[in-house]
């Protein structure tokens, strides 16, 4: 195991003392050295909003691009390599919200990716608006009636579309959290942790208190690769919330196994000069 | 000297084989070959032609008249008949509308032939377009040899259906004995270093042999041939064509690319290119090298989706929030295509910056015979360090000041001991988010330092062709290259001193050509869009005011007698 | 005469609030007010401050220098004490640097008061800040009434919690005692009709009042303000603000709103707005009304997202692929911000097309006093047909062709014998899908007539402020407007014949004045953005280039003094 | 019942001899003329593509808006005007890739529209590439070696995300589809139907032959208000397909009901002078 402080977990930030984000940071720190992996050997993702400034208070090669795009990016590198461990990491907003559609294709292209979604249920950065889990309990100052539609169940979706690797965490928890986060990052394939993640300046509902008193573990009764029992646990919120691998595949072909051209050439390697091109011409004649 | 022949029909009745295979006999015969498309968004029906003009010098320009008409409906015949010379001959399938169309068309052939029954005949309905072929070879006193082989190799996947395809080219051949006109083609020769290529292939092309090894984007006519062009090759190529769930994840999956290392490409039209333009200004601000492929349609909207405009123009040139370097060339005819994507790729790389390839639907889906492009001639830029380089740094600034503002780039996992973070924020050297004034500054300067290295280093004069002195001066940009060429030389041979000046490079502008000839001549922009979009650009980077405009924007691309008429009538008489 | 005071410390400290009672407790006891923000993005930490200018004459500008300095902690101290005037005073809370602070300020009055063990002693340790509005008021001999009933309607809804603040205000003021510093305010008396908004407020309000019934957006710093403004009176208004789940659905959902028949609207700032810029080309083609405010901020991408600049011009210009129709209006400040809204929205019925309202950062949040907006001067222009009309109706065009290229407007349902249909393809009057040139064409010029007729009836040349005769001209558009009459007013002061004209209609561009007023002059442009991008759209329009430009892009609004340094120093020296 | 001839739907069109689409049209005028609704009662929004033609090829309000955006505008009428007959059509390229961010939110939103989507499973009017229900076994000129995701499954997606109306339908059961089409405008809430349409020209797997081999008719027996079983029957695809309502849920507040201030008032109908604004200006005094 690497020493957890070359990736530089305990920068400053910009981030509210107290914020949910602090300790998933160090957790995310703790699991990538318990993996003994390098900084230059993760890279993140992310999209815009509080989550998303993760890159610059880790230090993992980053790519901070822009509001609920963080997963298309992470698919131009699992094309370029495939030795990287690639990180997606944002906003429940970013993710579910802006980049639905970006997240609804990619489970199903199951790249090998690691999604960490920070899932304050609440848009932290903008000033408090509803994201798409905010619950309906809460009123906000662009929905002074409260929300307009139901909540999204993240984890639902998920399972429901066939991700290979479902599970919610809860920064709460940090051995269970860097459990989860491990798991994830060694699942081959697509894995989603959507991450229950307290907004302490304006998520005044979904609080520390709130979420302790409810979350519970899995135990070792609950069987992950079981789909029909997954479904339904995926349906659980409320005053009893489990947190564990909800779902579990095994073995699905992953993106890279739908372009066979490529094998497990590390394209970025290869560089070609023009004059290789010739038969391009010679067909043409 | 050329000839014009045009092939009508609608969707579905096998116009674009015809067209492929007529091309390519004429072309493999060693003729000059150029087949322009005019079709409709329906997979089935309407009305769709193909033009082809062919002659013994290189040709560059569609023409409105024409030769021989193959006309494979009733409304094909309708629709273009006016078209067909006096001595023209009208070629279709025996049908029962025989007499008014006699009436209307006195001076010219009409050579009917069922070329259906001769395709049941042979036994497969399906053959009847090249009864037509052989019709065809036949009034231009061309031999079947070619034609043979080209159908040889087009069908060499299904014997049998090679088999038949060439009972019915002879078939026509012969039937066509009892046609009256025959028509006098000049003496050509099979060129050995040629090849018959559109303007999409030359951008697929292009970017293969620039090394791109991603391509990500979402279909979208007429940008759709460059995404084929790739995917069909892939295997060969071992590079990854991927179509995106949308054009945003397009564009980003190929930043993505970009930023691991790999070139990455995208490409749509501008429905789609709207779509991108936050990614575009993040490439800006990131710093990512990445070629984007714009191929025009008329718009707004979905607009015209299967026909040609120039009115993308300013909006590329403009298109996202905030200033930021950016390259946008506007692609003259194939060949200019295939080199400018090249270059493109490698000035991406360069200048670590987005570089907008704009091309139409025109160039895209124009075929025509080159000179088989010099590989040997271009030379590979690479923009990243060295891995030995990378070895040795252990804190790596992804926006490090330098003199030109370009800073070295590496990609994640290249370096063991530093890793590489880049920002949509505005950020400092490391590439963390700032929120200071200075740094703001010196980062926008450091963006703006790139181009100005890029116009000293590497921005394309327009070019010039004509006489040194001139009474008019056209000016064009992009794929009106070819019409222009044609035009002023029907201005010159009525006695007038013409220059024309067309851009590929189009932003940043280069102006010193134009500071240069404007002077003391009348000068006369030309373009494919309703407001004269290149004119203004002109204004706006050096005051001059183009004297007179010329614009279509009816969703066709200009022929050269349309805008020697246009300057005949508006600027000259 | 006015004075300045700033507000400095760390988000999350309750600057906001402060900022906003103390504005209007200056506003109610009669001042012109004048209140900017400078914050970062983020919720807590970090250095946030707000600038309050006042005085007895109008203000439109920020100002550099300060008279009081209130710092809420050590950071504020060090970046604000430069700032503050030799005989000016800071103040703050108590703590153990006091030595270093007096020995760096020596002429200053430093005045330090524990405010939070005050806080803590009435109770609630969040009304420390409540306890330097006391200070405050103190210094500047204004009396208490009009703070406690600012107070009073500020936590009216919670009995204890107002009793606290007027508490923690009079302990502030009895404290203050012991400072020797006083400030001579100038006699003002509470005038009836005035109100205290910022721009964003007044966007919303202009929007209201023009009757939009539909507001959609996504949020977006700086622009979430209009959204807010809405939200918060959507019941009393019944009306509807959504939450749209991405940029493209909010201006789908305005436009389908527009069609539907009720007045609708969305805004964002430049990462958004580019996300919309496919739906502007629609709503160009489709011919759809629709209000779209672009609040500004430093780009491109992410950028800098709670600061300000003027640098999506050119794009809101030709954004979206192909020509068409479009208004973009640039908005001086707030009262302009109303009256222009409220003219955008019905401008884009009559004329059927996307105005773009182009605001920013600096103006969205600064907060100043106005003459309150007449309504009963305010015209409503219904561009739909009359449900009497719309009932004669069988066979509706929605695209017919008239004189003025605008057809008659009526949403579905409105017809019992006829639909609406409208396209995003070209199409012809009906809205079906066409394919030929001569419909392209019609359809083209049809919205270009629109333009034409904007410009003859509706199109606002800029306005001019300053002598008949000027040796310089300064030219500005949108937000720079308060800053620059403010720096004329120096240089004039300074004996220079100075003129300004300040654009709030940007295109189409109006240029007679502009033409009239440019010659015989030294033309200066100032803007807030790196290129100068106003300055190339005068040179693309009119072929004029301005003589000088003088930008800024550090994210932050110019104040006068800066404009007039740049002046000086580029320009007449 | 009203003529169903007064919807025009025999307009000439740009749709191949033999596409699904044509019979779909047919059953779409059928089931509106037998609902007693005139055009001037309909309004249809669609995207671009084949499928999101049809507002030219039938008399009803249209507005043929952009490709992946039919959902939207939607919304925007639903806001205007309560009493209209909100149709949403387009084909699964335009739906689910393109626009799936919009269903996405749009069925958490449940509002009272009905959502026709034409499934030939590809994309018919650019000629012929995967859309995201292209099963494996096709292989197309942009996915030469077949498609590089799995393909997704309607049915499944808006059961699992909580839509309150749920069908499929296949255009060679005409009968079948026209009583799916009136149930889904009749329902009060978002209701979609993925209807299986033949695409002659590209999908040469999918065929005429293809569906009717699969499809069967759910039976009385089958209780589509029964979440569970939905949920299980929505995996259901290849040898056996069932059509017909898999899932409906009654009774489940509508979008506009989020809008209290609404209330079941015509916006439209509304036009108000900006004098009766005097008290915007008043608060800020
Ligand atoms: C295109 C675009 N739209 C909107 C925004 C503004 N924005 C930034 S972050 C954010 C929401 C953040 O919420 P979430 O993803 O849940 O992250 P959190 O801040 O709660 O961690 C929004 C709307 C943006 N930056 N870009
Ligand atoms: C933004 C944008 N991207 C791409 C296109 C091109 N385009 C038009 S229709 C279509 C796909 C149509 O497929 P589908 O929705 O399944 O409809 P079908 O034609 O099969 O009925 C595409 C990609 C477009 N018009 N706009
Ligand atoms: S606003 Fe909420 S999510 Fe953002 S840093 Fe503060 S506590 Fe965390
Ligand atoms: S291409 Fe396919 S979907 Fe389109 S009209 Fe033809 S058969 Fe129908
Ligand atoms: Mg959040
Ligand atoms: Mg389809």
């Amino acid at each position: 195991m690497v020493n957890p402080e070359i990736y530089e977990a305990n920068r400053e930030t910009a981030w509210c003392p107290g914020c949910g984000d602090i300790p998933l940071r160090q957790c995310l720190a703790e699991a990538l050295a318990e993996m003994d992996l390098k900084p230059s050997q993760v890279t993140m993702f992310t999209g815009i909003g509080q989550a998303a400034k993760m890159p610059h208070y880790i230090k993992v090669n980053g790519f901070n691009g822009l509001h609920g795009r963080a997963l298309p990016p992470a698919i131009g590198m699992r094309i370029a390599n495939p030795e990287m461990k690639v990180i997606v990491e944002s906003g429940e907003g970013d993710t579910y919200g802006e980049g639905g559609n970006h997240i609804l294709h990619n489970i199903r292209r199951n790249p090998d990716i690691a999604h960490f979604v920070h899932d304050n249920q609440i848009y932290g950065l903008t000033k408090g608006q509803a994201s798409p889990t905010t619950g309906e309990e809460m009123t906000t100052s662009t929905q002074p009636n409260g929300i307009t539609a139901r909540p999204f169940n993240p984890i639902k979706f998920a399972v429901a579309m066939g991700a290979t690797f479902v599970a919610r965490s809860f920064v709460g928890k940090k051995e269970h959290l860097k459990a989860m986060m491990k798991a994830a990052i060694k699942h081959k394939g697509y894995a989603l942790i959507d991450i229950l993640q307290p907004c302490v300046s304006f998520n005044k509902v979904n609080t520390y208190q709130w979420y302790m008193k409810r979350v519970y573990e899995l135990g070792d009764d609950y069987d992950p690769t079981d789909y029909d029992t997954a479904i339904k646990k995926a349906d659980e919120w409320g005053d009893n919330i489990p947190i564990g691998i909800i779902y579990k595949a095994e073995g699905v072909p992953i993106f890279r196994d739908k372009h066979p051209q490529i094998g497990d050439r590390a394209l970025v390697k290869e560089k070609k000069e023009p004059t290789e091109f010739q038969a391009l011409i010679d067909e043409m004649k | 000297m050329d000839f014009n022949l045009v092939i009508a029909g609608e969707a579905g009745q096998g116009l674009n084989t015809l067209n492929f295979v007529l091309s390519k006999i004429l072309f493999k015969s060693g003729f000059h070959v150029y087949s322009t498309k005019d079709y409709e968004s329906r997979v089935r029906g309407g009305h769709n032609f193909m033009k082809i003009r062919f002659g013994d010098t290189k040709i560059t320009a569609p023409k409105d008249e024409q030769d021989i008409l193959l006309a494979l409906n009733k409304a094909a015949v309708e629709i273009h008949q006016d078209f067909v010379k006096e001595d023209g001959i009208m070629i279709y399938n025996g049908e029962s509308y025989e007499g008014e169309l006699r009436e209307e068309n006195q001076d010219k052939e009409i050579f009917s032939l069922e070329a259906a029954l001769i395709a049941d005949d042979i036994g497969n309905g399906r053959v009847a377009n090249t009864v037509f072929v052989g019709v065809l070879l036949k009034l231009l006193g061309l031999d079947l040899k070619v034609a043979e082989e080209v159908l040889g190799e087009y069908f060499r996947r299904a014997e049998d259906i090679k088999g038949m395809n060439i009972d019915a080219l002879r078939k026509g051949y012969e039937k066509a004995e009892v046609a009256k006109r025959r028509f006098e083609m000049p003496e050509v020769t099979p060129r050995d270093n040629q090849i018959l290529i559109n303007g999409n292939q030359a951008i697929g092309m292009g970017a293969a042999v620039a090394g791109v090894q991603f391509y990500s984007a979402y279909p979208m006519t007429p940008a759709t041939g460059v995404m084929n062009y790739l995917a069909k090759r892939q295997n060969d190529l071992g590079i990854v064509v991927e179509q995106a769930e949308d054009e945003i994840a397009a564009i980003m999956m190929a930043l993505g690319g970009s930023y691991s290392g790999i070139r990455s490409m995208t490409g749509s039209s501008g429905g789609g290119f709207s779509l991108m333009v936050e990614a575009l200004g993040f490439a800006g601000i990131a710093e990512i090298p990445l070629t984007i492929v714009n191929v025009q349609r008329p718009g707004p909207a979905t607009g015209l989706p299967t026909r040609t405009e120039q009115a993308d123009l300013l909006f590329a040139i403009n298109a996202s929030q905030g200033d930021f370097p950016l390259m946008v060339i506007g692609v003259k005819d194939a060949e200019d295509a295939f080199y400018q994507t090249y270059r493109a790729v490698n000035l991406a790389e360069k200048y670590q910056m987005p570089v907008i390839i704009l091309s139409d639907q025109f160039l895209a889906d124009t075929e025509i015979n080159l000179e088989a492009f010099e590989l040997d001639t271009l030379q590979r830029y690479n923009g990243f360090i060295s891995d030995e380089q990378a070895e040795g740094i252990s804190d790596y600034k992804r926006y490090e000041f330098t003199e030109d503002g370009i800073s070295p780039l590496a990609y994640p996992g290249q370096m063991t001991e530093s890793v590489v973070l880049i920002d949509s924020d505005e950020h400092d050297e490391h590439g963390h988010i700032i929120e200071d004034a200075e740094t703001r500054v010196a980062m926008v300067d450091k963006r703006h330092d790139k181009i100005e290295k890029l116009i000293l280093e590497d921005l394309e004069e327009p070019e010039y062709i004509g006489p040194e002195e001139t009474d008019y001066l056209l000016i064009g940009w992009g794929s009106t290259y070819g019409p222009l060429q044609e035009a002023r030389e029907l201005l010159e041979e009525d006695g007038y001193n013409v220059g024309l000046l067309t851009f590929s490079d189009v932003w940043p502008l280069p102006i010193e050509e134009l500071e240069d000839r404007i002077d003391n001549t009348v000068s006369i922009m030309v373009e494919n869009n309703a407001t004269a979009q290149f004119s203004r650009l002109i204004s706006s980077e050096t005051g001059i005011m183009v004297n007179h405009e010329i614009v279509k924007y009816d969703g066709r691309p200009y022929t050269a007698e349309e805008i020697y008429d246009a300057i005949k009538e508006e600027v000259i008489d």
